[in-house]
Order: structure tokens, then C-alpha cells, then sequence
């Protein structure tokens, strides 16, 4: 597979129509669903203004231009992020959704930080130990890793963290905020810290910070536990590594350079795709752990019978998801040599 | 004498699904120090097996039981094997198929650096500059090689630089297993070549896997026979090639192609017993065409002949 | 090899160590003065803090922000003067004089005077009447607001009526800025940009905060307005510079937040857990409010239309259970419609948890056995929650399937008011969580269960007798307030006879208080529910 | 392709791999364990639980006394805030879970096994809009279906089937079509399809007998993951009513009391775990046993 200009163009090509599709469907969910489609999309306006704002809604969603038509015209809205005001923020759903984002982002990169690395590293221990008790044991830690319900695990580490008073909750503390001067500027709050040079914050946000990303890693320890081992095991039985290991070079050397980094490609592979699912969990985690974020847009959604935030959160969601994929072949490609770039 | 190699009633398996299959049974040998070693053998008649053996990398599957010295280090005692301080260091491997033994995600000049700084600390400057001098033994150009990937070499370029990456280390004793299996004819023969000229200059012991008779011939001073795991016959290479003792050998023999042509087997009809299969006598008793009573239900023990010849067939 | 690791962890703690220092150093430089900040955690998204129009959780903001005229004391029934200083009415309650505070200036620096009176009082009303929007309903029966001079106002009524309490209303009544027009770029009053300016963050009052970040979803910033007419009566050098109200309408997230020392003043805690917050050592001041509970059956859909079977529902209501089970003790079970302590409430007039007897009524009912019904009420509220669970168990003792249907606050409200247009599917029962906008038992009566209250009588309630006895009463509370509420307690009666709605609890709501700030009790009044006036509020550094 | 072999085509087949990798397998040994006692608790729930009316969600009679007990003989697992006991809770709620995911694992796996091979053996067209139609759900997480679902269709069980199922046909379709790619370019499949046998006959009989073994060790595993995802979503409040018996929505009810009363969700969150655990490690041990290579033991030999 030549990674080229051509493969990408094709790539995302392919994600726009992916994309084209996840919005049909929403589309479909809207029309097909009992009750007034244009009543739904404006939110159950009530109030005098109420038949004035399905009417809008009404010619918002093209509801009197035949099938195929109406079905462009909304992909047309969506695709242009003009989904209109968010009922429950009285907001553009895209600005609210840009707005959220980055603190989910911040969870789940912390997360996959702790996560990637460590799975990694108990996974080449286990290879190396393949069939042994300990082997038996890592990966039964894997699989209960992969099978801890994440929401579960978030209350389960913020109740013995906050028995043990430890103040995991929300992202940074209002008051030391306010005291330093502290603004958000990218979202990150522990970029935001460090572009501010603000120690008190950094490490205050760094504290609210892991808990719930120890949480939300759970799975991509697992899974990254599972998936090194049985990568690098294979790795282990090729005719280089017996190579190198008659020559003489020393196991640690043959374990990281040679075993783990054939198993890499597989590796960044399966945890972009894992990255992009964990974004549910981030969202879960975020409710749990009373952080802002997109997780907590969920809730306003069905709070507010917001169709507009939950078709905008279902397309952010899958462009996330194919925009990561993408990125995790084009990193594939870029760390196998034998790729033609 | 120094011994470079001794094995004393070796025997090699696999653990497979439960099952333990037995690729080398009971094998006896000696190398020379400074010697051309040649073992033969069709596929599967365990060679391969013997060459990891002494190389040092059985898979971590593999079960083994007599005794095996390299260099005079007991590497195998029944099950328990030892090769610290052996690989690399006293005994070094050039692989089958030069393809997949280069490390595809590193560049040539880091694989020299990896070996060369495990074995002796070098840094990669040095290390690099030690390559640059092997390399050239090998016939390669250094810098049209050092900073490549291994896909962006040609075959026998690939081959070279292992086998350049497997004297690096040093070791007095080189084991190549079936090196050119993979080459066409032409390549083939500068890899013999190659393989000569550096014995000669390095005084390097050879322990050299081959399935070609005429291979064997042309490079060894000693050569053993393998069949389905035993070691069937061992003499100096010139005089087992001129009057092979065991039908097996004969057998090789005449195969061997004469300008390219392949000759047909008459006599020796059917495949070798696969290594599960539970015999009691002679594992060439169904292809052979002397066979005796006895060969059916005992297996030949090894036997000399003359001074300086082994071999194992109830013939003699 | 080895040598390099222990190399990059010495350059790593080097740097590690140097950033660190520097950050400290830095921030001495840094650092702001000291800020007084007070966090207070409120329940609910702020739906707008239009003065005039806001009818809902836009109170929070808009009672520190804005002033009424005059205050009602829950504790001696009495108003207290305000904006106002002095009033009279005439003898028939329909003239009401206001003499005006001297001194007081608005945020922008305008003064306050008898024009910015009579503009907010009639923008309000206006726009009642217009839209149907807001309270402005406390002003229906203004008929004139007429400037006298500054610091004067004469009100013409066209019935009479005790405009003193509608002027200490906890909606629509506050006083807002003249100079808002010319800054929203509005044409009159009733403007939609005015509304939007408003609603956008801007503020217009005189009161002792002023809006200074406004983002409804998740926080409001109040900071102290320094040249407020009341801080030197208040006389509290403590109070807070900035107020921050959060929005946490998970109770848990209050909780957690309290815990971690985020939160200074939680409006909602679980309940469950407000003893192990006691604890913990936080104060716990609990209001009993005006904030109720009513049920209300749908009178116009089979087979709540049927009196006995409604009777039948309520008497199977496990009313012994609700104040512990339902409220872990945080309130006081319901009698008639209107709350404990508000004027017009009357004792005694509840049912009784009596299965024998909600047997019998369901005999005579005539619904047959196995009757189902739908229950809809507010999801967020923990004890509806529980309450409905509660209910839905002991109903099935009858044989009666109660099918629960949480909703969030406003599709609540739509399926409630769809009892006038669409009754079969509006649900039998529904829980209607009520504060008063004036301290009048009309308030109350009126909008739940008034034939015109097609926007809160969710019982599809319509009784002319009801309708003409409160109407009366109404007019009565200026000439003969005695005589009223004798009439409201018998409009209460006649609910409670037809089994239309019942007061379930009235709430007990714990503000929980965090160690470094102190709230006396006149900071909180039941009227004006969840406003915290901090300018009473003392923090401690 | 590896992981055709070693397969079984038929259910002795099948019950002999379970059979082997019980004799060799300690954690398939460990994880059959889990999943019995799961099917036990499923089917016995309602009838061992201590107060089966708890279980259903019911408020009992005297629950201001009973609410918030933590641990007791009494009441082995604590009760919740409203007095009910939360192992009866756990106990009932077995069934509701099993229900969920049979019912998830069961129609995503026919309708992905009938998309997979369909695109396989008719290739063209049909393939392009198979495979399109899959990788459109594989974007979809169950949980944003959930919630569009939610706002359309309202609360309810046929929201979290739905949603799952919509989120995992396509698991089923992407590995049945890998698997029957390699089976229709046999050449007796080839052979069959030129002797004029029907279409039908020839997907049944030789493609899909050869496809639903690795598919199906494949949907075991899922059995667990299927489990996690529909508690997730019922305990975001996406699916089942709030007083349903269901395992997430146990762990939702004690989510605000989870530092005052953590055994209401602890307990139910345990049994989630341990019950996706225990399909994984049938699943995962299944597998490894349909793949000799895999069962090696080694030791590290440098």
C-alpha cells in the first residue's frame, strides 16, 4: 500500500461518504420516528411564538420539497455545520459542540497517555512469557481490563478517592481560577496553564485530570495488554529476531527493537480505532466525574429534547471516528518502512 | 585437536499441541576447529534443526536431550540449555532466506550498530566504521548499503549484508543454513565463493547446512548425511561422494542434476516418514532397496568404518 | 546504553526543577489582589433574567441583581420597605401612593427615580397582556401610574387589590434602568430587542450585584457593585466581591463538589446524604419553603375523569410514607393546596393513606379492575423520583399499574398543558413543583387550577363556582383580607372534595454551607426562592 | 488464512473444542464457571431472590426503615435509598441482562452473517453497498444511536436493542465477509456453483458452514462486551425506565449515594464485570484453542 497523495485523496473521499451516510441516517431517525418532524427539530416550542418556530423549522428542514431533495438539503445543512441554534443552549449546536470538545479530548488523550504505554508494556512482559502463570495472569488482567463497565470503574475510583478526600471533581477549581487569573484559551486546560505559565492551575487541573483518565484507560490497557502480547509473540518466532539473537544482540535490544517495533504498526493500528470509540467513554467518565464536556451535552440533549445537538453530537462523533482511523493509517504507513511514502 | 563442535547423542523435538515431535534423534558428531563441516539432507531430515541447535535459537517451543559442546561450552545438557555468552561470541549464524532475516524496520548501519554495540559496547560511530570493513569483505559497497532499509536491496545484496552482519560478531564459528537456497544460480555461486575465500582468509570454522550434494562437494572437507532426523552417514566429503556407504547416500548422489538436468529416481520411490510417525526400525527401510529383515524392526546403530568414516546401516 | 537513561532522567529532573522554580517565582508577580469569591451551586439552567418578563430559574440572578419596591417577611406576613420608602393606599385600596428612595443610582450610574417605576410596571404588565408572557399579571388591575415628581408615584387601580404585596412579587416586579432602551437599541418598551439584550447578558438593575458573565447553561459572575445604596445599613465588610453561580443540576455533582471544597453554598444535595455533609462539618440551613408539590389529576381523560376513582388514587397515596421515604425527612406533608406559612393555607385538609376505603371508591367508581395510568413527572428531582416508585408500588396493591414517565421541566410543562387541547394524551396524573410569585393564595389557586389557566391548570380543572369564589376573594384581600381568606380556605375545600388535586409536600430544602463562608438567616426568604441576598453572606479567609 | 484452521462444522465439533479447552484451559475453566452462574442467576433469579418484589423494583411496605443499610446478614448486598434489597435487585436483574444481549448478539450476528456472505458470493454492486452500508454503522457508536433513538422513540427496552444491534451488525459482516471471501474462491464452491447448484444450497451448505465457526467464538466474546455497552447506555438513562431491573440501572440509582452508600452500585457493577469477563474468557480461550499455534507455551529462549 504506497501511502501517496492519491491514497488520501481516495480516503477521504470514502470518509465524506461515510459521512453522507451517518447523516441519511439521522435524517431517517427524524422522519421515520412517530410524531411532527418539524415539531421535533424545533425543540417542542411552546409559548406564543411556538407555530412561528415550527414553521421555521419546517422550511429549516425543507419538509415540503420532495424526498431525495429534502434528504440534500439537510445533508447539505449538517455538512456545512449550520445545524442551527441549540435549544437547550440557545447557541449555534456547532459552537457549543466546538466548545466542549476540548475537555473530552484532554480526558481521553490523558487517558491514552497512561493507557497505550502501559498495555504495551505488560503485553511484552506477557509475550515473553508465553504459557507461563504469569502470562495467565496478565491477560486475564487484560480481559478484565476490556471488561470493566468504564462508567462503573470511573464511581468506583472517585468514591475511593473522595473517601480518602481527594478532590477529583470538575476540571480546575473555580476559586483558584479566579484568583490567578486564569483563562481558557485552546480548551486544554493544561496547555492553557503552561501557555500562562500558571504552576497553581497546571497542577491542579493535572490532579482533577487523572482519575477519570485512569478510568477511561482501563480499556486501552487491556486492549493494548491483549494486542502487544500476541504481536509481539509473533514477532518473537520471526526469522530476523532468530537472527539477531545468534548474533548475539542482548534481549533488550531484540525485545524493543526488533519484536515490539514489528508489533507497532498492528499497535497504533488497533488503538487508533479503540481511541475513537473511547470517546463514549470519555463522555460517561466526564458525567461521572462532574467535568465539562461533550459528555455532559448528552444529557442536555435528552433533557432538552434537542434534536439538533444529538444530530450534532452523532456526526462529530463519526467524523471523529473516521478522521482518527485516517490518521492512524497514515501513521501506520509512516512508521513501516517498507511503505513507499 | 580443539573440538569446535561436539555433539554426543543430541536429540531435538518440537512441542506441538501436546504432542512432542522428535526432528533430531540421537545425533553424534565432531567439528574441527578450522574445519569445512557440511551436513545434507532433504528437507525435514532435521539439519535445519541441528544448525539452530548450535547456533543457539531453537524456538522457545523446542525440547532437547544428549549433550552438545560449541567451542568447548556445554550448551545442551538434556533438557536444559545454556548459550550466554556462546551467541555471537563463539558461534554466529548466516540465515536461509536473506529476506526475512534482516530486521525490515531498521536501517543495515543500526543492525550493525545493535550487534556490535551488545557484543563489545561499541558506539555507533565505531560500530558503523566496523561495518564499513565487513561490508567490504562481503563485496558490498558501505555507503550504498549503510543508510538502506533491507527492501531497498536486491537478493543477493541482502544476503551479502547478512552474512557481512554475521562476521561482524566475530565468532570463530559460522553456521549457514542453506544460505543460498533462495539465490538464483549465479548469485549462488559468489555466495560460495564469498564463503570460501573468507574461511580461508579468517580461518573461520564452516558448519554449512545444505539439500545439494554437488554444494556439499564443492565446499566441505567433511560432510554427514541427515534422514528423518538421524544422522545416517559422516566421512570426509571426497570420499563419501565417491563411494557412499548408505543407500541414502547414494541416493543423494545420483540426483544430484548433471548441467541443470534433473535425473529421474528410479529405486527410490516415496517420501521420508514424518517425524510423529512411530518407527522401530530403519527410517529408510520403505525407500530402500536392500533392506533386510532386521531393518524393519531395528533401527542401525552407528558403526565405523575405516578410520575415518560413520555409518549407520545394517548393511555393514 | 545505560548511561544515557541515567543522563536524560538527570536533564528531565534538571528541567522538571527549573520550570518549577520558575513558576513559582513567576507567580507572586502574578497573582491578583484577594478576591472574596463566594461559588453557589444552583439546580437549573437559567432560562433568562429579563426583569420583567423571566417567570422561572432566572430569579437566582435576577433577586441579587435587581430590586422591588418593597419585601415581603414571611415570618410577620408584614412588607418591608425597599426601593420604597413609605406607601398608602386610599381607603378602598385602589389608589396606592410610593414614595421613592433618595440616593440610588442603577449599575450604570443613572439614578433611580419615579419614571424607571412607572416603565418597569408597565412594561411588565404590557407585556402580559400582549404575549401572555412573564407575571406581569400582579399588575392587571393597574390602571395608571402616574410620576407625581422624583421620588413619587400614585397608582390608579381599576379593582381593589393589595398592591403592596404585588409590589414585593418575587417576579415582574423589579425596577430596571430607563437607559436599557437606549442600549438595546429598542424602540419602546416592549421591543423584542430590549427582551434579547437582557437575555444576551446585560443587566439594568440597582441591587447590590451587577452581571458581569453570563452564560446560562453552566455559570452566571456577579460581582459586588460597590455603590449600592443598602451597604451601609447592611454593614458587612465580609461579604463577597464576586459570586459565582454554577449550574449543577445534579445533586450529586453538588455534593462531590461541596467535598471538594468547589462549591461554598449547594442548593441541592442528595438527601440521603445531608446528614453525613453535618458531619463532615458543613452548615446546614434548612428553609422551609413555599416550594410545593401538587398533584393534579386529569379530570378530562377516562378514568381519572371519574371522582371516585380519583379518590380511590389519593386515598391509596402512601401519604404516612412521603416525608421519609420520598424526602428523607426534608418536608412537611401537604395539607389543602397551599404551602405551611403562607398566608391562606389551611390545616388539616388531607387525605389518608386507607386502602379499605380507596377499595370501596374504586368499586364505585366503576373502572374496572386492572386500570392503568399514566404518571408524569419531573425527572431531575430526585424525591419525584422517589415519590413516583413509591407510588407506583402501593398503587399496585390495588390492582392499579401506574406507568412512570419521567420527563425533563419543559416537556413536563407541554404535556401538562396538553390536558386543554389533546386530553387522552395528556397523562392521568402529574406532578406540578410550585413557588409563588406573590405572597397571595391566588397565585397559587388561579394558575393551578383556574379554568383560564390554560398554560399551569394541567388538571383540565373547570369549575365556575371555584373560578367565582377565588376571583372574589381576590378582590376582597385589599378592602377585607380576613374575609378572603375564609373564601380561599372554601375554594380549597371544594379541590379537596372533588378530588382534583392534592398538595403532596411542601419542601424542606437544605442549603448546605461550606466552612469558609457564613450565611445568616435573613439571607434566605421563602418568597423569593434560591436568591441569596449576599450582601449578608460573610466570607472568611 | 489462519483461523480457518482448526475450525468445526458442526455442533459435536463444537462441543468438542469446548471440550479440549476445558481439559487445557484454566481460564476457559474460570470463565464457563461465571457464565453458568450467570445463566443459573437468569433463569433461578426471580424464585432464590430473598425479596423478589424489591427485585422487580418495588417499593416494600416499610422501607423507611430499611433504606440505606449497608452490608448485613440481613440483607447481604445492603438496600438502597428507597429500602430495597440489592441483591434481590441483582438477582432478578440477571434475567433482563441475558435477555439484552442474546437478543443483541443473536440478530446482529444473522443479519451480519447474511450481509457478509451475501457480499461475498454476489460481489459487483451488492458488495460496494454492503460493505458501505457496514463501515456507515461501524462510525456509529451504540451510544449516539441510543440517543437519537431515545429523543425519536421515547424510554424503553427497543431502544437498546435497536441501538446495539445497529452498532454491531457490521462486527459481524466485516469478519463473515473476510472468512467468505476466502471460502468462495475455493475451488469446490467454484465447482458447486458451476454444476448449477443452486445459490441458495451452495451459500448454506458450504460458504456459511465454513464462515459461522470463527464468527460465532467471535459473537461469544461479544456477549460481554454487548453487556457492558447496554448497561452503559441504560445507565446514562438512554434505555430502560428507572425502576427496571437491570444491572445498569441499579448502578445508576446508586450513583448519587456513591459516597455515602457505594454498595448499591458496587454490587451490580461487580456482577457486570464478572459476567463480561466470564464471556471473554470463553471467548478468548475458545479461540486460542481453534489456533494451535497460539497454545504453545515457550520459554524466552534468549
Amino acid at each position: 500500500m504506497p501511502l501517496s497523495l492519491n491514497y488520501l485523496v481516495k480516503r477521504l473521499l470514502w470518509s465524506v461518504a461515510v459521512l453522507v451516510g451517518v447523516v441519511v441516517f439521522s435524517y431517517v431517525v427524524i422522519i421515520l420516528s412517530p410524531g411532527d418532524p418539524a415539531v421535533k427539530w424545533a425543540g417542542n416550542p411552546r409559548g406564543p411564538g411556538a407555530a412561528k418556530a415550527v414553521e421555521e423549522a419546517r422550511r429549516e428542514l425543507g419538509l415540503d420539497l420532495p424526498l431525495h431533495l429534502q434528504v440534500l438539503n439537510f445533508l447539505k445543512m449538517v455538512l456545512t455545520g449550520d445545524l442551527g441554534y441549540s435549544i437547550a443552549y440557545r447557541q449555534p449546536v456547532f459552537a457549543v459542540l466546538t466548545r466542549n470538545l476540548a475537555a473530552t479530548l484532554e480526558l481521553l488523550f490523558a487517558a491514552y497517555l497512561i493507557g497505550v504505554p502501559l498495555g504495551s508494556l505488560l503485553g511484552v512482559a506477557a509475550a515473553m512469557r508465553r504459557g507461563g502463570s504469569v502470562d495467565g495472569l496478565l491477560q486475564t488482567l487484560g480481559l478484565a481490563l476490556a471488561s470493566t463497565p468504564t462508567f462503573w470503574l470511573g464511581m468506583a475510583v472517585f468514591a475511593v478517592l473522595f473517601s480518602a478526600g481527594f478532590p477529583a471533581y470538575g476540571r480546575v477549581s473555580t476559586g483558584l481560577a479566579l484568583a490567578t487569573g486564569f483563562q481558557a484559551i485552546t480548551g486544554f486546560y493544561l496547555l492553557d496553564a503552561l501557555l500562562q505559565l500558571n504552576a497553581p492551575v497546571f497542577f491542579d487541573a493535572l490532579a482533577r485530570l487523572l482519575p477519570p483518565a485512569l478510568a477511561v484507560a482501563a480499556y486501552p490497557t487491556g486492549l493494548c495488554l491483549r494486542l502487544s502480547r500476541a504481536l509481539v509473540a509473533d514477532a518473537l518466532l520471526e526469522e530476523y529476531v532468530r537472527a539477531a539473537v545468534a548474533w548475539g544482540v542482548k534481549r533488550r535490544v531484540v525485545v524493543w527493537k526488533y519484536a515490539f517495533r514489528a508489533a507497532l504498526p498492528g499497535l497504533v493500528q488497533v488503538a487508533g480505532t479503540a481511541f475513537a470509540y473511547s470517546l463514549i467513554d470519555a463522555m460517561v467518565v466526564e458525567y461521572v466525574f462532574g467535568r465539562e464536556g461533550l459528555g455532559r451535552l448528552l444529557f442536555d440533549a435528552i433533557a432538552f429534547s434537542d434534536f439538533k445537538l444529538a444530530v450534532g453530537l452523532l456526526v462529530l462523533v463519526a467524523a471523529f471516528y473516521l478522521a482518527v482511523n485516517t490518521l492512524a493509517d497514515v501513521a501506520q504507513a509512516l512508521i513501516d518502512p517498507r511503505v513507499r511514502l | 585437536m580443539v573440538l569446535a563442535v561436539e555433539a554426543k547423542k543430541l536429540s531435538v523435538g518440537y512441542e506441538e499441541s501436546d504432542e512432542l515431535l522428535w526432528a533430531v534423534r540421537e545425533v553424534s558428531f565432531e567439528v574441527r576447529e578450522s574445519e569445512a563441516f557440511c551436513i545434507v539432507g532433504e528437507s525435514g531430515s532435521g539439519k535445519s534443526t541441528v544448525a539452530s541447535a548450535i547456533a543457539g535459537i531453537l524456538p522457545p517451543h523446542g525440547v532437547t536431550d544428549g549433550e552438545l559442546r560449541v567451542g568447548g561450552r556445554v550448551v545442551v545438557k538434556g533438557n536444559e540449555r545454556d548459550y550466554e555468552g556462546v551467541r555471537g561470541r563463539l558461534v554466529t549464524y548466516v540465515p536461509q532466506s536473506p529476506g526475512a532475516s534482516l530486521n525490515p524496520y531498521l536501517e543495515i548501519g543500526d543492525q550493525f550498530y545493535y550487534v556490535l554495540s551488545s557484543l563489545y559496547g561499541l558506539s555507533r560511530r565505531e560500530a558503523v566504521e566496523k561495518a564499513r570493513a565487513y561490508l567490504r569483505m562481503a563485496g558490498l559497497e558501505p555507503d550504498a548499503v549503510l543508510d538502506r532499509y533491507p527492501h531497498e536491496l536486491s537478493g543477493g545484496m541482502q544476503q551479502r549484508a547478512a552474512i557481512a552482519l554475521a562476521l561482524s560478531t566475530g565468532a570463530r564459528i559460522l553456521v549457514a543454513d542453506e544460505p543460498t537456497s533462495s539465490l538464483d544460480a549465479h548469485l549462488r555461486l559468489q555466495i560460495v565463493e564469498l564463503l570460501k575465500r573468507l574461511r580461508a582468509e579468517a580461518g573461520l570454522t564452516l558448519i554449512f547446512i545444505t539439500h545439494d550434494m554437488l554444494l556439499a562437494g564443492a565446499l566441505s572437507e567433511r560432510v554427514a548425511v541427515m534422514y528423518a532426523g538421524r544422522l545416517v552417514e559422516l566421512g570426509p566429503t571426497r570420499e563419501v561422494l565417491r563411494k557412499p556407504l548408505h543407500p541414502y547416500t547414494s541416493m543423494l548422489i545420483e540426483s544430484v542434476p548433471v548441467l541443470g538436468v534433473k535425473r529421474p529416481l528410479k529405486a527410490y520411490t516415496g517420501e521420508p516418514p514424518s517425524p510423529g510417525e512411530p518407527s522401530g526400525g530403519c527410517p529408510f527401510y520403505e525407500r530402500c532397496p536392500f533392506r533386510l529383515e532386521v531393518c524393519a524392526s531395528e533401527n542401525p546403530p552407528a558403526k565405523g568404518v575405516g578410520e575415518s568414516r560413520r555409518v549407520a546401516c545394517w548393511l555393514f | 546504553m545505560r548511561r544515557g537513561v541515567l543522563a536524560a532522567v538527570i536533564a528531565a529532573v534538571i528541567v522538571a526543577g527549573a520550570l518549577s522554580t520558575y513558576f513559582l517565582l513567576y507567580l507572586p508577580s502574578q497573582r491578583r489582589g484577594k478576591v472574596k469569591t463566594v461559588v453557589y451551586a444552583y439546580l437549573d439552567k437559567i432560562t433568562g433574567i429579563d426583569p420583567s418578563i423571566e417567570d422561572d430559574t432566572g430569579i437566582v440572578v435576577i433577586g441579587s441583581v435587581y430590586e422591588t419596591l418593597l419585601r415581603y417577611d414571611p415570618i410577620r406576613n408584614v412588607t418591608v420597605p425597599v426601593l420604597a420608602e413609605s406607601w398608602e393606599s386610599s381607603e378602598n385600596g385602589t389608589v396606592w401612593v410610593f414614595r421613592l428612595r433618595r440616593g440610588v443610582v442603577f449599575h450604570d450610574g443613572t439614578p433611580f427615580n419615579a419614571t424607571a417605576v412607572k416603565l418597569s410596571i408597565e412594561r411588565a404588565r404590557d407585556v402580559y397582556r400582549e404575549t401572555g408572557r412573564g407575571c406581569g399579571y400582579i399588575w392587571d388591575a393597574v390602571e395608571e401610574v402616574e410620576v407625581v415628581d422624583d421620588y413619587t408615584v400614585r397608582i390608579k387601580l381599576s379593582y381593589p387589590q393589595r398592591l403592596d404585596l404585588m409590589a414585593a412579587a418575587s417576579y415582574s416586579a423589579y425596577v430596571f434602568s430607563p437607559s436599557a432602551l437606549a442600549k438595546a437599541g429598542a424602540k419602546g418598551p416592549l421591543d423584542p430587542k430590549l427582551e434579547e439584550w437582557f437575555n444576551s447578558g446585560n443587566d439594568a438593575g440597582s441591587g447590590p450585584y451587577y452581571v458581569e458573565y453570563y452564560s446560562p447553561e453552566s455559570e452566571v459572575r456577579l460581582r459586588k457593585f460597590e455603590k449600592w445604596w443598602g451597604w451601609s445599613l447592611v454593614n458587612n465588610p465580609d461579604a463577597p466581591d464576586v459570586v459565582v453561580i454554577k449550574i449543577r443540576p445534579d445533586p450529586l455533582d453538588q455534593y462531590n463538589g461541596l467535598l471538594a471544597g468547589e462549591i461554598d453554598i449547594a442548593s441541592s444535595v442528595p438527601r440521603a446524604n445531608v446528614r453525613d455533609l453535618a458531619a463532615r462539618g458543613f452548615k446546614v440551613i434548612n428553609l422551609t419553603t413555599f416550594h410545593n408539590y401538587i398533584l393534579l389529576l386529569n379530570v378530562r381523560r377516562y378514568p381519572t375523569s371519574v371522582r371516585e376513582f380519583r379518590l380511590a388514587l389519593l386515598h391509596a397515596i402512601p401519604w404516612d410514607e412521603i416525608v421519609n421515604v420520598a424526602l428523607k425527612g426534608f418536608g412537611k406533608l401537604g395539607s389543602g393546596i397551599l404551602p405551611h406559612g403562607f398566608p391562606g393555607h389551611v390545616e388539616g385538609l388531607r387525605y389518608s393513606y386507607n386502602l379499605t376505603l380507596a377499595r370501596e371508591y374504586l368499586k364505585r367508581s366503576g373502572v374496572g379492575p386492572g386500570a392503568t395510568v399514566e404518571f408524569v413527572y419531573q425527572s431531575d428531582y430526585e424525591e419525584n423520583e422517589a415519590f413516583a416508585q413509591l407510588l407506583k408500588s402501593r398503587l399496585a396493591e390495588l390492582n392499579i399499574t401506574v406507568v412512570l414517565k419521567p420527563m425533563p421541566w419543559t416537556a413536563v410543562k407541554d404535556a401538562g398543558k396538553e390536558v386543554w387541547t389533546n386530553p387522552d394524551a395528556a397523562p392521568h396524573l402529574i406532578i406540578s413543583d410550585w413557588w409563588p410569585t406573590m405572597p397571595s393564595p391566588y397565585d397559587y389557586l388561579y394558575s393551578l387550577l383556574h379554568s383560564e389557566s390554560t398554560e399551569w391548570n394541567w388538571a383540565g380543572y373547570n369549575n365556575t363556582e371555584f373560578d367565582e369564589l377565588i376571583s372574589r376573594a381576590y378582590e376582597l384581600e385589599g378592602a377585607d383580607y380576613a374575609e378572603a381568606l375564609r373564601l380561599y380556605a372554601e375554594a380549597q375545600r371544594i379541590v379537596h372534595e372533588e378530588g382534583v388535586a392534592a398538595n403532596l409536600w411542601d419542601e424542606v430544602r437544605p442549603f448546605v454551607v461550606g466552612g469558609r463562608v457564613e450565611v445568616p438567616e435573613n439571607a434566605l426568604n421563602p418568597l423569593y426562592m434560591f436568591v441569596i441576598r449576599f450582601e449578608y453572606v460573610r466570607v472568611k479567609e | 488464512m489462519s483461523a480457518l484452521r482448526g475450525r468445526f462444522n458442526s455442533a459435536a465439533g463444537f462441543l468438542d473444542l469446548a471440550r479440549r479447552a476445558w481439559r487445557r484451559s484454566t481460564r476457559f475453566r474460570a470463565g464457563s464457571l461465571l457464565v453458568a452462574a450467570m445463566v443459573a442467576m437468569a433463569v433461578l433469579g426471580p424464585y432464590v431472590a430473598p425479596y423478589p418484589s424489591d427485585g422487580w423494583g418495588l417499593v416494600p411496605r416499610n422501607a423507611a426503615e430499611r433504606a440505606g443499610k449497608p452490608p448485613c446478614p440481613e440483607f447481604p448486598f445492603g438496600t438502597d435509598n428507597l429500602g430495597r434489597d440489592v441483591l434481590s435487585r441483582v438477582l432478578v436483574g440477571a434475567r433482563l441482562a441475558l435477555l439484552q444481549i442474546a437478543l443483541v448478539v443473536s440478530v446482529s450476528l444473522a443479519l451480519g452473517l447474511f450481509v457478509g456472505v451475501c457480499a461475498a458470493y454476489y460481489r459487483g454492486p451488492v458488495e460496494a453497498l454492503l460493505n458501505y452500508a457496514a463501515e456507515v454503522f461501524l462510525a456509529l457508536p451504540a451510544m449516539v444511536i441510543a440517543l437519537a433513538l431515545r429523543l425519536a422513540l421515547g424510554q424503553g427496552f427497543h431502544v437498546v436493542v435497536t441501538s446495539l444491534i445497529l452498532s454491531w451488525w457490521p462486527w459481524y459482516a466485516r469478519s463473515s465477509y473476510v472468512y467468505a471471501r476466502a471460502v468462495v474462491e475455493m475451488e469446490y464452491v467454484l465447482l458447486a456453483r458451476l454444476a448449477g447448484v443452486p445459490d441458495r444450497t451452495v451459500l448454506l451448505r458450504h460458504v456459511v458452514v465454513n464462515v459461522l465457526p470463527p464468527v460465532l467464538v467471535q459473537a461469544i466474546t461479544d456477549l460481554g462486551s454487548v453487556l457492558l455497552e447496554a448497561s452503559a447506555i441504560n445507565f446514562l438513562g438512554l434505555g430502560l425506565p428507572p425502576d427496571a431491573p437491570d444491572w445498569g440501572i441499579v448502578v445508576q440509582n446508586g450513583f448519587k449515594y456513591i459516597v455515602s452508600m457505594p454498595w448499591v452500585s458496587m454490587f451490580p457493577g461487580a456482577f457486570i464485570l464478572a459476567t463480561a469477563l466470564g464471556f471473554s474468557l470463553v471467548g478468548d480461550s475458545l479461540r486460542e484453542e481453534m489456533d494451535p499455534k497460539m497454545r504453545r507455551r515457550w520459554k524466552l529462549w534468549f
